[in-house]
């Protein structure tokens, strides 16, 4: 089970992510990639730039231990996720989940799950910049109705 | 205790972080807060609506009702907006 | 919007085809990627190969049909649909959907959507080369039951 | 009108396709199953279970129910496994 979670300012290469992670195996079935990319307008409005401030080592610990709450939950044969921080102009990449199984349901399910969690839970705040100046961007509440359908109706281990 | 801030929670404070020894009765985050919130103009700001800002205890998340007492570094942020 | 259905017997590269959708744009913000792969083993057998047989001519446009529902139901910025036929060996890519959107909600929808009724209604059979001799692949419950989460209550699509 | 054969209903059969001209009482697919089913040994093996068949007209997925009038292709092949 390879699992690789990075925090970087610089760009990634999605493509040599998911090569990385299938190079070499036949037990791959399915492999799921999300890409989240800076967009060049945000409400109707141009922007420059995104710039993401994060918390460093809670970040990194946040994400591996949504990693690992996949794992346990899916029949994963890896998972990688990078996440930047730093200025990202619009086009760049900001954030990568690429998530191997055997089969389709699995691979998907476990990147929805990390993108709802890195969305709602992993310490990372974006701020826009555009003409009218740096705006922090605002928490959706879509984003956490998105990642509660993951909870567990009780206790820790209840549902698992 | 060690405070740290993040987003417009660190631009309103005007500080990244910094050292704070809370009395006693401060028990809990949610005190924390109202504690800071009464340390100046720019605390009063920073925590006005202490239930839009988000908090963490040594680098996990934890809620108002957390007890303080223990803590190395706590931290103050806006809801998260990664991904 | 941009849209390609491709079928081919050779390999595709995947990442080239990625890179072909968000080429020059500012507008997508969420890019999902799902590649299915020829595994190396079927069932606990080694398995050397897949053939995969289709209906020309059907196929082309079950697909195409399904990625304009696609776009009818969901904000998509782009989408690639390749799906390989002939012998496939172990490890090779078998089909891709790439689905672009604003936001991630649309485009992992779309994907599993995509993926969902290619399993169920594209005309290809799957045929398994192993030790034992050549094997059709069985339809799986568990692919129809996927499906038909995203069947409608009533009307054209319900009958079908 | 032709039909075309795939996957394992083909290798059964034993032929891809074939021009067939059944009589004036067939009228629907199930009705065409059950009399291509009579025409042989290898056609009562393709077509013993005709519920694990299915079929398209003119290139487009049919129920059994469905009148084969007007067809120029009928197409009978298992369960799709593509993907």
């Amino acid at each position: 089970m390879q699992t690789k979670v990075r925090l970087q300012s610089e760009e990634f290469d999605a493509a040599a992510e998911t090569a990385a992670l299938t190079r070499g195996r036949t037990d791959i079935g399915a492999l799921v990639t999300f890409t989240g990319i800076c967009r060049g307008a945000e409400s109707g409005e141009p922007i420059a730039a995104l710039t993401l401030e994060h918390y460093p080592g809670m970040a990194e610990a946040e994400i591996a231990r949504h990693v690992e709450e996949a794992k346990a939950r899916w029949p994963l044969l890896g998972v990688t996720v990078i996440h930047r921080y730093g200025r990202i102009a619009a086009g760049e990449n900001i954030v990568l989940v690429v998530t191997a199984s055997s089969h389709r349901e699995a691979a998907f399910a476990a990147a929805e799950f990390l993108m709802d969690y890195l969305k709602t839970r992993a310490p990372f705040w974006k701020q826009v910049e555009s003409k009218s100046g740096k705006t922090w961007v605002e928490a959706k509440g879509a984003d956490d109705a998105a990642a509660a359908r993951w909870e567990k109706p009780s206790g820790r281990e209840a549902a698992e | 205790m060690k405070l740290i801030y993040f987003a417009w929670v660190r631009e309103r404070v005007g500080k990244a972080e910094e050292d704070v020894v809370p009395p006693a009765s401060v028990t809990t985050v949610a005190e924390l807060m109202r504690w800071l919130g009464g340390r100046g103009e720019e605390y009063a700001h920073a925590f006005e609506h202490p239930k839009s800002i988000r908090a963490a205890i040594d680098k996990s998340h934890v809620r108002p009702d957390t007890a303080i007492a223990g803590a190395r570094e706590i931290a103050f942020f806006p809801p998260m907006t990664g991904g």
